[in-house]
């Protein structure tokens, strides 16, 4: 019946637990930035203060807490105990959108909804990122022929990083944090402000 | 005066602060759980429902995914010449219908669940990365 | 027999037929007459009201109330139906309060309207959407936008520029 | 003394409205004097997209009704259309069933109580409660390769059989889930400060109850004897032994402590299918079935009817999910597609007696009310 | 010798310290030949001012991270672990961020009034470590009025919090001011009654007073702690000060499931970074009093060899992180209360129950049984 087998070791390949003190730096996200920033145009002044607050930033991703639906229970699950988002520091689900920095955007917008997330961004302080989670923030996913569903959550604020799934599972989820503080990393300080891109 | 026929022994807290304790120093297989992901995983199921892939030799591009696909996530390209399922992930729901459908068992689900991406388009999947050949390792 | 046939005996002028719905038994009631009726069918002892669901049926709309009897352990099935021009029947919330949120939404969805119902607006569309959805002719090719007004409520409209990005 | 009234809006998003809802509330300094619920923030439309799918593609929409427990959502549905279609279910795939939803039964009131004490501030609780239900996922994920949108139930039985190794893990998870319940109780049943934000707070009489149309855990809590499972038994349990478990109290501790006993007579009635789990097919062949190709095995991608036409008529079929009463109104034309459907939500109903909850009382208690009632907002909104 | 019982406070013991080494006369004269020999205090204070900051800010920063940790190993996870070694650059990362994140004041919000509020809440937190002798002679002032002095200096943050709460023009932050001012001054008062009765059996408010007065033994073994002479006083000072400092299971100011983020709902970047801050070091320094009141203070076993400033500091420092750890462990444990059964268990049992505890006290130590 099933004559193909699909090698799915190739495919999850497990990261290396870092060794040395060099690859226990560059994991916590310091060193990368170091090497990279020689690469990139920007104001020279502003390149070592870069390193340190690009750094600071991927390292304390504080999310708002905003469930929209099915996947915020999945992100209860991330941070819950089997996979810890305290890991990374990002345990620290403020409630208020004044103090966080990261918005998941777990769950289906509506057209209700929408004015209500967008509102919820605008108050968050910059610099911000937005994680898109889920089909149905992606592109309206399984309702998108709704009457009532946003097709996607990026037609209203700009989204950094999409995860598909429906939900993701967690590590999917982590992922998908995984790239966005891949993406930090290579930001210039104030690429957020529109200086120094 | 209600609160003051309650049991101010605190015995009920007691209790908790024990069970907790017993938490931190992980007596009596209390262990910590916490998968470590980038560097460890877990097991995952092996019928777990995470990217699909197209076999390329089985796949005859009869649109029957596409048709049973709830919300039309599933799209009939042309690539090199034939055709095949190309895939918006961005807002499949995962369901498997598509794999229930298939007649000729060329659609899968793979385990891979690393899927998140930058753009909105860079997560629509079409045959370049759907497809592989049968027998050759994934 | 059955409590269909028992509310028809009761109240031969306002039963217009029984018959089953699988295997509930089911009276089809004079639209004037439900308000009568359902207090008969709660004198009974249907206590619970399960369910209301509006159906349009393009010539017609038909109301349905599912009933169980925590007593008697017996489902019974009411059914009214309305003209298509002007649906209206009246609000059994004066019986039961779990049909107040019930009727406010088939009236919501399905744009049935319920007389002498304390407070018939819209409970999960805003208030101001334009048309209900579950009727057959319902327009699903105009996108509806909703903003925030300066209060705090929701205003409906077709133009989406102030909540889209721009591009 | 007069003082002016303050108004309060929580809501759309705040910690612990369970997802998207909104109280309008106006406030005596700490004191509720009226609450107004407004919904509709997560309303998808699923009653209308259930008129442009076939009644085989509809079955992943009602997993994301109540995204906590799915299966009960799915076979709530599927329920309704064998009923309409008058299909007969394998045995093994009925047991197949109750096992996955008393398993998601568990999952469902470890969420309820864990984000029921999030919100009175003992963040422990959750994590212990998601640590087993991260367990009973792995399950599920071993059956059905997802762990909470399952899309697990077919019409006329279920997608694929148990996989090697399940019943023992199964086994593992119960001998596990015990000890476990025992922590709970011990961490929080006796604790002085749950007892006095719970005990008499939010409470509701039996025939208020019954008038706002409350079912499962909250209407048990106030004394009435009823759960579907045991008045209209369908699927498998009239051979099941069980417990209803009842509290007369009527407040929010009486709903919480039902909470935790049906999780005990859950892994009771699970012991009960392990032990008595028949061998047959899994899936219904009689009527709608399609000839397997020649060779293949027995399985629901075979036997997958396509093209599945119910004859016309009209059907209400309900189930207790964890949150309560569950049913489908579903009307079918005789075509692919039903013509309506309607989800009566248990959580809608219960919800609409919160307003009645509270009054009088102040926003920390509106919270445990909230949170004994036991809402996923995608099951009011649908 | 400058390991002398002499010493009150901690600029003797560096002038001492830089006798010893045979400088201080040169310093000393250095300044004396422009007739500024009171300049020379004022910076050897300043200095020692300073060098306490660090440590109560570094202090802080861990205390973070520790609250973290704890958490974690209740519930069965691990906590920060990418950043630095098991997550311990984790609160320095948090600080730059915070430092990077662009201020705002929403514009309905009373400006002046909001931007003066993080600070009221945070320099009091610092001033209230003047008088807390970390270690034997590690004091930086020893104030005959100390513990007035740290009564009344936690008393000006509710000011700060109702300050914050109103300015920010938020319904949320005014009823989390409202609570949190209601909270303190129904909790100051038993706390300070059951300081009060220690004091009863000390006869001086001096901290350093308090602390020498617990030194001796009983039978040679059991230290003569007030916790042993004052249960019901520890328990209700315990309970009052996690009270006012507004922690689960009485975090009514904050509690974020109902009050979103409480009276710091509109707070963002530096100024929510000072009522952090100032939330940690009311914590450290409350901890710190707990054990100078009632576990003993510095006091523990002499070791040879060892100047005993140092050993004092480490057995201040294990104390108070008990007690801390105490605190953390409560918090994960028990659900939030409700205001209204705080303040009527605070007014009609802790208030009646301290009184009762002075009572005893000054009954026992006007008839002389101790």
């Amino acid at each position: 019946m099933d004559p193909v087998t699909i090698d799915t070791t190739k495919i999850s390949t497990i990261k290396k637990k870092p060794q040395t003190a060099l690859e226990k730096l560059e994991d916590t996200g310091l060193i990368h930035t170091v090497l990279s920033a020689k690469d990139r145009k920007g104001l020279i002044l502003l390149t070592t203060v870069d390193q340190i607050f690009n750094w600071a930033r991927l390292s304390s991703l504080w999310p708002v807490t905003s469930g929209l639906a099915c996947c915020a229970i999945e992100m209860m699950g991330v941070a819950m105990a089997h996979h810890d988002i305290a890991r990374f520091g990002m345990e620290i689900f403020r409630a208020s959108p004044r103090q966080a920095d990261l918005m998941f955007v777990a769950g289906t917008v509506t057209k209700r909804m929408a004015p209500r997330v967008k509102q919820l961004y605008e108050m968050m302080p910059e610099p911000k990122w937005v994680i898109s989670v889920g089909s149905c923030s992606n592109t309206g996913g399984p309702y998108h022929e709704s009457y009532s569903v946003l097709k996607g959550v990026d037609l209203i604020i700009p989204v950094d990083v999409y995860i598909p799934g429906c939900p993701p599972r967690p590590e999917a989820w982590l992922y998908g944090v995984i790239q966005l503080r891949e993406k930090i990393k290579n930001e210039g300080y104030g690429a957020k402000w529109g200086i120094n891109k | 005066m209600a609160w003051m026929s309650k049991n101010w022994t605190m015995t009920g807290i007691i209790m908790g602060l024990v069970v907790t304790l017993k938490h931190v120093l992980h007596i009596g297989d209390r262990p910590t759980v916490t998968v470590q992901y980038p560097y460890e995983r877990m097991k995952l199921a092996p019928r777990f429902r995470g990217r699909h892939a197209v076999d390329e030799d089985a796949c005859i591009g009869c649109g029957i995914c596409e048709v049973n696909c709830p919300n039309s996530t599933i799209r009939i390209v042309k690539y090199k010449g034939r055709w095949f399922p190309e895939l918006n992930l961005g807002m499949c729901m995962f369901c498997g219908l598509c794999v229930d459908a298939c007649p000729m068992n060329a659609i899968k689900m793979t385990q891979d669940y690393e899927l998140a991406d930058y753009t909105r388009e860079s997560v629509v999947y079409g045959p370049d990365r759907l497809l592989f050949k049968r027998g050759e390792k994934w | 027999m059955n409590p269909a046939e028992e509310l028809k005996q009761a109240l031969p002028g306002s039963v217009m037929s029984t018959g089953m719905q699988v295997d509930k038994p089911l009276a089809v009631i004079k639209k004037e007459e439900l308000l009568a009726a359902a207090a008969k069918v709660k004198e009974m002892g249907f206590d619970h009201l399960s369910v209301i669901t509006g159906i349009d049926y393009t010539d017609r709309f038909e109301v349905i109330y599912n009933l169980f009897s925590y007593k008697k352990k017996e489902n019974l099935v009411l059914k009214v139906i309305l003209d298509h021009n002007n649906p209206e029947v009246d609000s059994l919330t004066s019986l039961w309060k779990g049909a107040n949120w019930l009727e406010r939404e088939t009236y919501d969805l399905v744009g049935i309207k319920f007389a002498g119902h304390p407070n018939l607006v819209r409970i999960l569309l805003p208030e101001g959407w334009n048309g209900h959805p579950l009727r057959k002719d319902y327009d699903m090719d105009t996108e509806q936008f909703v903003t925030i007004g300066e209060d705090g409520e929701d205003i409906v409209s077709t133009d989406g520029s102030n909540l889209l990005r721009r591009k | 003394m007069e003082t002016e009234e303050l108004l309060i809006n929580m809501g759309p998003v705040h910690p612990s409205t369970h997802g998207v809802l909104r109280f309008k509330l106006r406030m005596d300094g700490e004191i509720i004097k009226e609450c107004t619920i407004v919904l509709g923030y997560l309303h998808r439309g699923t009653e209308k997209l259930a008129e442009m799918k076939t009644y085989l593609q509809f079955i992943p929409y009602t997993d994301r009704l109540d995204y906590v427990s799915a299966m009960p959502s799915n076979y709530a549905y599927v329920k309704a259309v064998e009923e309409l279609a008058d299909i007969e279910v394998p045995l093994r795939a009925e047991y197949i069933r109750v096992l996955v939803m008393e398993l998601n039964r568990i999952v469902n009131h470890l969420v309820a109580i864990g984000s029921l004490l999030m919100d009175l501030g003992a963040s422990t609780m959750m994590m212990w409660g998601f640590r087993e239900r991260e367990k009973a996922l792995q399950l599920f994920e071993m059956l059905c390769g997802a762990r909470m949108t399952f899309s697990y139930m077919r019409i006329g039985g279920v997608r694929e059989d148990l996989p090697d190794g399940f019943i023992p893990k199964l086994k593992e998870f119960i001998e596990d889930m015990e000890k476990r319940i025992a922590d709970y109780e011990q961490l929080i049943n006796n604790n002085e400060i749950f007892l006095m934000r719970m005990k008499g707070i939010a409470t509701i009489s039996a025939e208020e109850a019954i008038n706002y149309g409350m079912t499962g855990p909250t209407l048990r809590g106030s004394g009435v004897n009823y759960d579907i499972r045991r008045l209209e038994p369908y699927s498998i349990y009239p051979d099941l032994d069980f417990k209803v478990c009842v509290r007369s109290e009527g407040d929010s501790y009486a709903r919480y402590i039902v909470r935790i006993d049906e999780m005990r007579e859950s892994l009771h009635i699970l012991r009960q299918l392990i032990d008595n789990m028949p061998e047959s097919s899994i899936i219904a062949t009689q009527k709608y079935g399609i000839i397997p190709m020649t060779g293949a095995p027995y399985t629901a991608q075979t036997y997958f009817p396509r093209i599945f036409t119910p004859p016309a008529g009209e059907v209400y079929s309900r189930i207790e999910a964890p949150k309560g009463e569950l049913g489908f109104y579903i009307v079918s034309d005789g075509t692919t597609k039903p013509y309506r459907i309607k989800i009566r939500s248990p959580s809608f109903c219960n919800l609409a007696a919160i307003p009645q909850l509270v009054r009088g009382l102040k926003i920390p208690d509106l919270i445990a009310a909230f949170g004994s009632i036991d809402v996923v907002l995608g099951d009011v909104d649908r | 010798m400058w390991t002398g019982d002499t010493m009150t406070n901690a600029y003797e013991l560096i002038v001492n310290i830089l006798t010893a080494i045979g400088v201080y006369d040169q310093i000393y004269n250095l300044f004396e030949i422009f007739g500024m020999a009171y300049v020379l205090k004022i910076l050897i204070v300043s200095v020692l001012i300073a060098v306490l900051f660090a440590f109560v800010l570094v202090t802080v920063m861990f205390l973070t991270w520790m609250e973290r940790k704890v958490v974690a190993l209740v519930q069965v996870r691990y906590g920060p672990m990418v950043t630095g070694p098991r997550g311990l650059l984790q609160p320095v990362m948090d600080g730059i961020k915070l430092i990077g994140k662009e201020d705002i004041i929403p514009a309905k919000a009373d400006r002046w009034i909001f931007t003066l509020a993080p600070f009221i809440v945070f320099v009091p937190a610092l001033l209230i470590f003047i008088p807390i002798p970390f270690g034997n002679s590690l004091i930086i002032s020893d104030l005959r009025v100390g513990l007035l002095y740290i009564i009344a200096i936690s008393a000006v943050s509710p000011i700060a919090v109702l300050l914050a709460g109103w300015a920010s023009n938020n319904k949320y932050s005014l009823l989390g001011a409202m609570r949190a001012v209601a909270q303190d001054i129904s909790y100051t008062i038993p706390l300070a009654l059951a300081a009060i009765a220690v004091v009863i059996f000390t006869g001086s408010l001096s901290t350093v007073d308090i602390v020498n007065a617990q030194g001796d033994y009983w039978f040679g073994i059991i230290p003569k702690w007030f916790i042993f002479l004052q249960p019901i006083g520890f328990v209700l000072f315990l309970i009052a000060s996690i009270a006012e400092l507004g922690r689960i299971p009485f975090d009514f100011q904050e509690s974020e499931s109902e009050l979103v983020a409480g009276f710091f709902t509109e707070y963002s970047g530096m100024k929510f970074a000072m009522f952090f801050l100032a939330e940690y070091a009311h914590l450290f320094a409350v901890s710190g009093i707990v054990v100078t009141l009632f576990l003993g203070g510095w006091n523990g076993p002499v070791i040879p060899f060892i100047p005993v400033q140092i050993t004092s500091l480490v057995y201040f420092l294990i104390k108070t992180y008990a007690v801390i750890f105490f605190t953390m462990w409560l918090r994960d444990t028990v659900p939030r209360m409700r205001i209204d059964q705080l303040l009527n268990i605070g007014w009609k049992i802790m208030v009646p129950l301290a009184l009762l505890n002075l009572l005893v006290a000054g009954f026992l130590v006007t008839a002389g049984v101790i």
